[in-house]
């Protein structure tokens, strides 16, 4: 067992349960930063620079700040008051069970001990990401740029502010369904 | 000559050969990362005097010129002025507010520094001369690393519980997203024609010799002189220098998002300013400007790390320049820059870097007024549109709003 | 040079592109507009003139150059609807002369439309008009040719009708567009009809087209009701159509009234384009209305078959009528536009008389001139502040020297002054073929006395415009409501001022031309003739014409002074602000200012029947066909009624309870929803733990 | 335990903290987040296998964690919108508050 993979796994997980349980929901979001940094060493660790540094480029340069401005604009700044969790015992129950389950699976699994304990490091080359992007993947590539202009289009479009207050009929219509 | 060129190098493997070999890959990262933290701080430590005098100069005044040496009547022309603020830096109260995050306005500032050590040592600043050499992804590391910025960013506002700090980190914020994206995207163009990500590559490719007498550097293109100068302005926002420094608009805002930092915290956030603005440049001068080649052939006697560090200094001194003498943007002005005329031109840059590849064949002439063409009408067509952008604008109350119309109540009509 | 006929379609293709880049332009687009307008037109005028050089060179011994490019436009069944285009000495012709004037009235109208502010719209229109016109121009085949021509109808119902908010306006428009309507009725059952009997639309296919030997044999040879050979009653309907887009007789009526526009578009309707279609379409079709039997080959100068007899008879007609009303006439549009009905008579008298080469060359040189004439009355209404009144004008002569000189220059192309003015030519050319004309002499009469009243009415007109005592506008009364209406100071700016540059040019341009034209179809060089019948090779100068002609020539020189001294003696004698012929002949002049009541003929006739037609059908339609009607819907509804029963009682209580059972279901299901998203999530993560338990137990067993 | 072992069970308990978070807390940013933790463990689920697996050199690990990283960015961005939405229409960012459409 690597001492780095042990750091690393450990800064990874801990910021991880630190984001998910952490009260005030900017630390959270900064926890999940952390984290996804860790993530990212842990690919580096795995010999996927190039993965690696689009993983911070992506995740911390945007997804994060996305995150803490998400917070910032539904007034998240503040620590909230009283309950933060949502029915805590019946969740982490099935939570634990996914992990166990899942832990069961690996641990006890057949085929991964037929696999040779130690690699030699494969050598990634960015180019050859690249020809793979631009000749075997370039349906996926062109999908994905597809989904994205249509996410920033859906994005922009549905949290552009609605010009009438809706909250009226919010209410109109929430005390309308409790009729049977 | 070619010992001068690599005297550090020789420097340092000789120090690396004095430790047990188990040890010397470490020794060798830690002494690149010392002569690193020793350097930039140092250049950082001048460019404080320099730009105080330059701009004083510039304002018609004379700018520091009394700190020299303590104890002796040498005052060497005010340059002593660094370390007297540096010590006044340190030894002040660290003020944090009442109400602020504490650890969050803490490790705020260290997070903008650390990051910026780190772009720095990617950078080649010499033949055979780079800290951290990524040779698969140099470049892709710096932006990378770049975005830590933004976070601490966030972090010294938000901390800080002031309005004045929140509203400088959320302009800070959205003015570097902005301005990242042009920013990749120009340097994409180099990185489409070296067909690499390492930095060290890219300045190898420039060292090439062109017409016999100068080295092929990329701004000696269409696309690049194109492409420098749209790295150049993003450069500026990323660094939040004059005309874009929204975020700490004195004022407007105080000092921005680091409003509520004091003593050394506040050095290290001015220091962490300083250091991402030597990156960039030394990212600019890597992509556009060959690196650490000379312009001539004739004049490569010159040890290679001097020409960075010249580039370095004839950049900060531009800055400097821009500082003093342009206005600063609006809001509005900056956002509709950055969508609407940078990441258009930038896209149409990465087509013409295209057409360049693909006219490789061409007759140089034909190629060039092609490429030429196809920047400068699309160009002249952005920058026409944009013109009325800048002109002056009349506000919505400021314009005259008179009072509701007296609507007058109408009889009901009866019919007879 | 010969290649030109496969790019002739750019000839209406650029003012097209034009009217459609324009039609997306915005009002304030002002500039650009016209300048696309006239650009276009002006290089359709170099793309015409390179397609008139190539008919200046016939090949040795096969007649007229004549081009032909044909294209399949779509399958229809197993036959394909075949295009084409046609380039021959009379599209040649007809081409340069519509570009070139067409051209001169854009820039016309760039300063007559000045004040408008719809100028944009308003050469969008103009382009479409010239487009429509062109086409119908090249066109090879009768359909494209038929669309054409109601495009131009179309489009001269949207300029006609161009300020249509004057209510007079939007009733001109209606009326020009549903009377030539009536004429285009007939010429469309004559292209069906065509079609039927010879399967093709196409003029010219090299040997199969429908104006050709093969076709025009069997259509002469077949007769139909009343012993009419096919070819004379095809020939009759397709001249319903000129009739009614070339203002004859019984149809003629929209043409004075087409006068509500602008006046540049009266001088495109008038001189260039839409009356010059009618005439243009019986020169084009003149092979077929030309064919004759053999029991009607005659000698003379054109087979006299029935149908040139009636085209004959209707222009004569149409001539002598239009320039009697002609003279008793006061606004000076109006004038012109009887005057052009006369001369279109004269047109069809020619292409009765004399085949396709006179009827042509008055069409071309009338162009000239009506152009140059409305041109003209334009820049005298401009130059008035758009008095239209014939006798509230008067010494305009000193006021407007360059429009006066342009206008009498005109003015005596159209009267048929001797030897230098083109209309004395072709004219002539009319009158002397009539003469020779063997079934009758009258047609030969009527033109001689249509000539006297064409250099009477003229004369008039110039009278009262350029030479009569000015009369005092302050003391008219619709001057001065006109004058308050357009906010103006009396006094110096009210008066009449001479036109700008962009205005006059154009005329004078045209009133040079109009001289110029006079060359090429004297008796001593009869080049247009030759060049019509592709015998360039063989003319030759010297005097040509038989005996007949001189004694012509002379006799219409004396009409034309007749027309003249009478009217000059009688005018410049008369007092000034009544008419010396109404003083003579009230009763006639009042009959005539009337129109002959043509329109008010029609209305006690046309729609008085039409009305009765339409209270008929409203009846039959309120008492048979709506009870018919109604009985089915009572039986439509007793079926109803009967299917809604057994549905209610019997098929409904079975979904019913079905019904109730799904309700049941759903209402338990929907408990299940309870809208808390953790919820699912969490049978969700529980569904994957079964999952994967299940699959790892499946594996290893 | 091999390194491969080690990384799947790291991934797993990412996972599952990510899935608690999701499960239990009660602001709809922090399931989001939840959401994040849990795409970003398979992605090293993928990167794990492309690195101990049978041939490496086919690279479709680092691909898929590409198009991975281009897709969590792009449902990030559509899911905190929706979030700005209803908290626009709500005034709350709590999950259990948006049940509008319950049976």
């Amino acid at each position: 067992m690597n001492f780095i993979f042990a750091i690393l796994a450990g800064l990874t997980v801990g910021a991880a349960f630190a984001a998910m349980t952490l009260r005030n929901l900017v630390h959270c979001a900064l926890c999940l930063t952390v984290s996804l940094i860790g993530l990212a060493l842990l690919y580096l660790q795995l010999g996927a620079e190039f993965a690696g540094f689009v993983q911070v480029l992506v995740y911390v340069g945007a997804v994060a700040i996305l995150i803490l401005f998400a917070v910032l604009l539904t007034r998240g700044g503040e620590a909230p008051v009283g309950r933060i969790t949502n029915s805590l015992g019946a969740g982490l129950l099935v939570a634990a069970a996914v992990f166990g389950v899942l832990a069961w699976a690996i641990i006890g699994s057949s085929a991964l001990k037929a696999l040779p304990k130690e690699t030699p490091q494969p050598a990634l080359l960015v180019k050859a990401v690249g020809d793979k992007l631009m000749g075997e993947f370039v349906l996926p590539l062109q999908g994905i740029a597809l989904l994205l202009t249509a996410a920033l289009l859906g994005a922009v479009v549905i949290a552009m502010r609605e010009k009438s207050s809706p909250a009226g009929v919010a209410v109109d219509s929430r005390s309308a369904t409790r009729n049977p | 000559m070619a010992s001068l060129d690599q005297i550090f190098v020789t420097l340092k493997e000789q120090l690396v050969q004095l430790f047990p070999a188990v040890l010397q890959p470490y020794v060798g990262v830690l002494l690149s990362i010392v002569a690193i933290m020793a350097v930039f701080p140092g250049i950082f430590a001048l460019t404080t005097v320099v730009e105080r005098k330059l701009l004083a100069r510039f304002q018609n005044r004379p700018g520091p010129n009394r700190v020299g040496i303590p104890l002796t009547k040498i005052r060497l022309a005010g340059f002593g002025q660094f370390a007297a603020d540096g010590i006044k830096s340190l030894t002040k109260e660290d003020i944090i507010p009442r109400n602020a995050d504490r650890k969050v306005h803490f490790i705020a500032p260290f997070v903008l520094v650390v990051p910026a050590f780190l772009a720095l040592s990617v950078l080649p600043i010499g033949r055979n001369m780079t800290a951290l050499d990524f040779p698969e992804t140099g470049l892709l590391f710096f932006f990378a690393i770049g975005a830590a910025t933004e976070l601490s960013v966030f972090m010294a506002g938000w901390s800080s519980r002031n309005k004045y700090s929140l509203l400088g980190a959320m302009r800070g914020i959205a003015q570097m997203l902005s301005y990242e994206i042009p920013l990749i995207l120009s340097s994409l163009t180099v990185v489409m024609m070296v067909g690499s990500l390492s930095l060290v590559t890219i300045v190898e490719r420039q060292t090439s010799v062109q017409w016999g007498f100068f080295h092929s550097w990329h701004v000696f293109t269409p696309w690049g002189f194109a492409g420098f100068l749209l790295f150049l302005t993003a450069a500026c926002a990323e660094a939040n220098r004059t005309p874009f420094d929204l975020p700490e608009a004195e004022s407007e805002l105080v000092a921005g998002y680091f409003t509520e930092y004091s003593g050394f915290k506040f050095a290290l956030f001015f220091l962490g300013e300083y250091l991402g603005m030597f990156a960039i440049s030394g990212v600019a001068i890597s992509l556009f400007l060959g690196g650490w080649s000379a312009p001539f052939t004739f004049l490569d006697w010159v040890p290679s790390w001097l020409w960075f560090f010249g580039k370095l200094f004839a950049f900060i001194l531009f800055f400097i320049w821009l500082r003093g003498t342009l206005p600063r943007l609006r809001v509005d002005q900056l956002m509709n820059l950055a969508w609407k005329f940078m990441l258009p031109m930038c896209l149409l840059n990465l087509l013409v870097v295209g057409v360049w590849h693909f006219t490789a064949e061409w007759n140089e002439l034909l190629r060039w007024s092609l490429a030429t063409v196809l920047l400068a009408g699309p160009y002249w067509l952005f920058s026409r549109s944009f013109e009325a952008r800048f002109k002056p604008r009349t506000y919505r109350y400021a314009a005259d709003s008179p009072a509701a119309p007296v609507v007058a109540p109408v009889a009901p009509q009866v019919p007879i | 040079m010969k290649g030109i006929i496969n790019s002739l379609w750019l000839i209406p293709a650029l003012p097209l592109l034009a009217a459609g880049i324009i039609a997306l332009m915005k009002r304030p687009q002002r500039k650009p507009a016209a300048a696309l307008a006239i650009g276009s037109m002006a290089l359709a005028f170099l793309v015409s003139c390179v397609a008139f050089v190539a008919t200046l060179q016939p090949e040795a011994g096969k007649g007229a150059v004549q081009l032909t490019h044909n294209f399949a436009w779509f399958d229809l069944g197993g036959s394909a609807l075949r295009l084409g285009w046609l380039l021959d000495p009379l599209t040649a012709g007809m081409l340069v002369m519509v570009t070139f004037v067409g051209s001169l009235i854009f820039i016309f109208s760039v300063g007559y439309m000045d004040h408008d502010e719809n100028l944009t719209r308003f050469f969008g229109f103009l382009a479409l008009f010239a487009a429509a016109m062109l086409g119908l121009l090249i066109a090879n085949n009768l359909l494209f040719l038929f669309m054409c021509w109601e495009l131009v109808g179309v489009a001269s119902y949207l300029l006609i009708g161009f300020w249509f908010h004057k209510p007079s306006a939007a009733a001109a428009a209606k009326k020009a567009f549903i009377t030539t309507r009536i004429g285009d009725l007939g010429f469309f059952l004559g292209i069906v009809w065509l079609y039927h009997e010879t399967g093709t639309l196409l003029f010219y296919d090299n040997g199969a087209g429908c104006l050709e030997q093969g076709a025009l044999t069997k259509l002469v040879t077949q007769t139909t009701v009343g012993g009419m050979a096919v070819s004379t009653a095809i020939s009759l309907l397709l001249f319903c159509g000129a009739v009614g887009k070339s203002g004859q007789l019984p149809l003629h009526v929209w043409l004075p009234d087409a006068m509500e526009g602008p006046t540049p578009v009266s001088a495109l309707i008038h001189a260039a384009t839409m009356v010059a279609a009618g005439v243009f379409l019986v020169a084009r079709v003149f092979p077929l209305m030309g064919a004759a039997t053999a029991d009607l080959g005659l000698e003379g100068h054109s087979p006299h078959t029935t149908a040139l007899t009636v085209v004959t008879w209707v222009g004569a007609c149409t001539a002598v009528f239009a320039a009697l009303i002609a003279v008793a006439q006061n606004d000076i549009k109006r004038i012109l536009a009887f005057s052009t009905v006369s001369q279109l008579g004269y047109m069809m008298l020619g292409l009765g008389v004399g085949g396709p080469a006179v009827g042509m060359f008055h069409l071309l040189t009338h162009a000239f001139f009506k152009a140059l004439l409305f041109l003209g009355a334009g820049s005298v209404i401009h130059g008035s502040h758009h008095e239209q009144d014939i006798r509230r004008m008067g010494g305009l002569r000193k006021l407007m020297p360059i429009t006066f000189a342009a206008y009498a220059v005109g003015m005596m192309a159209l009267a048929g002054f001797p030897l230098v003015f083109s209309g004395f030519w072709s004219k002539d050319e009319v009158l002397h073929a009539a003469m020779i004309w063997s079934p009758s002499k009258l047609p030969f009469l009527l033109g001689l006395f249509g000539a006297v009243l064409t250099a009477f009415y003229m004369t008039r007109q110039m009278w009262f415009v350029f030479f009569a005592p000015r009369a005092e506008s302050a003391s008219s009364p619709g001057r001065a409501a006109h004058s308050a209406s357009h906010h103006e100071p009396q006094g110096a700016s009210s008066s009449p001022h001479e036109s700008p540059r962009v205005m006059t040019l154009p005329l004078v341009i045209l009133a040079v031309a109009t001289v110029l034209l006079s060359l090429f179809a004297t008796p001593v060089w009869p080049w247009f003739h030759a060049y019509l019948g592709g015998q360039l090779d063989h003319l030759q100068v010297g005097w040509s014409a038989d005996s007949a002609a001189g004694l012509t020539m002379l006799l219409s020189v004396l009409a034309v002074a007749l027309g003249v001294s009478a009217s000059w003696r009688l005018y410049s004698r008369g007092k000034a602000g009544t008419d010396a012929v109404e003083r003579l002949f009230p009763r006639l002049f009042r009959a005539l200012q009337g129109r002959l009541y043509v329109d008010e003929f029609y209305a006690a006739t046309v729609f008085r029947l039409n009305a009765a037609v339409a209270v008929l059908s409203d009846w039959a339609d309120r008492f048979v066909w709506s009870s018919v009607v109604e009985l089915a819907a009572w039986l439509a509804k007793g079926l109803a009624w009967l299917s809604r029963t057994l549905d209610e009682s019997g098929i409904n209580s079975g979904f019913d309870a079905g019904c109730v059972e799904t309700r049941g279901a759903g209402g338990f299901a929907s408990r299940l929803q309870n809208g808390q998203t953790q919820r699912y999530l969490r049978i969700l993560g529980a569904g994957v733990v079964v999952l994967v338990v299940a699959i790892v137990w499946m594996g290893n067993n | 335990m091999t390194p491969l072992a080690a990384y799947l069970l790291v991934s797993a308990l990412l996972f599952a903290i990510g899935f608690a978070g999701a499960l239990t807390r009660r602001n709809s940013i922090l399931v989001l987040v939840g959401v994040e933790l849990m795409l970003n463990a398979a992605n090293l689920n993928f990167l794990a296998f492309w690195r101990y697996g049978p041939n490496p050199e086919a690279l479709t690990g680092v691909m898929f964690v590409l198009f991975a990283i281009a897709v969590a960015a792009a449902e990030a961005a559509v899911g905190l919108a929706l979030i700005i939405a209803i908290y626009r229409h709500y005034c709350s960012s709590n999950v259990e508050d948006v049940a509008t459409m319950k049976g």
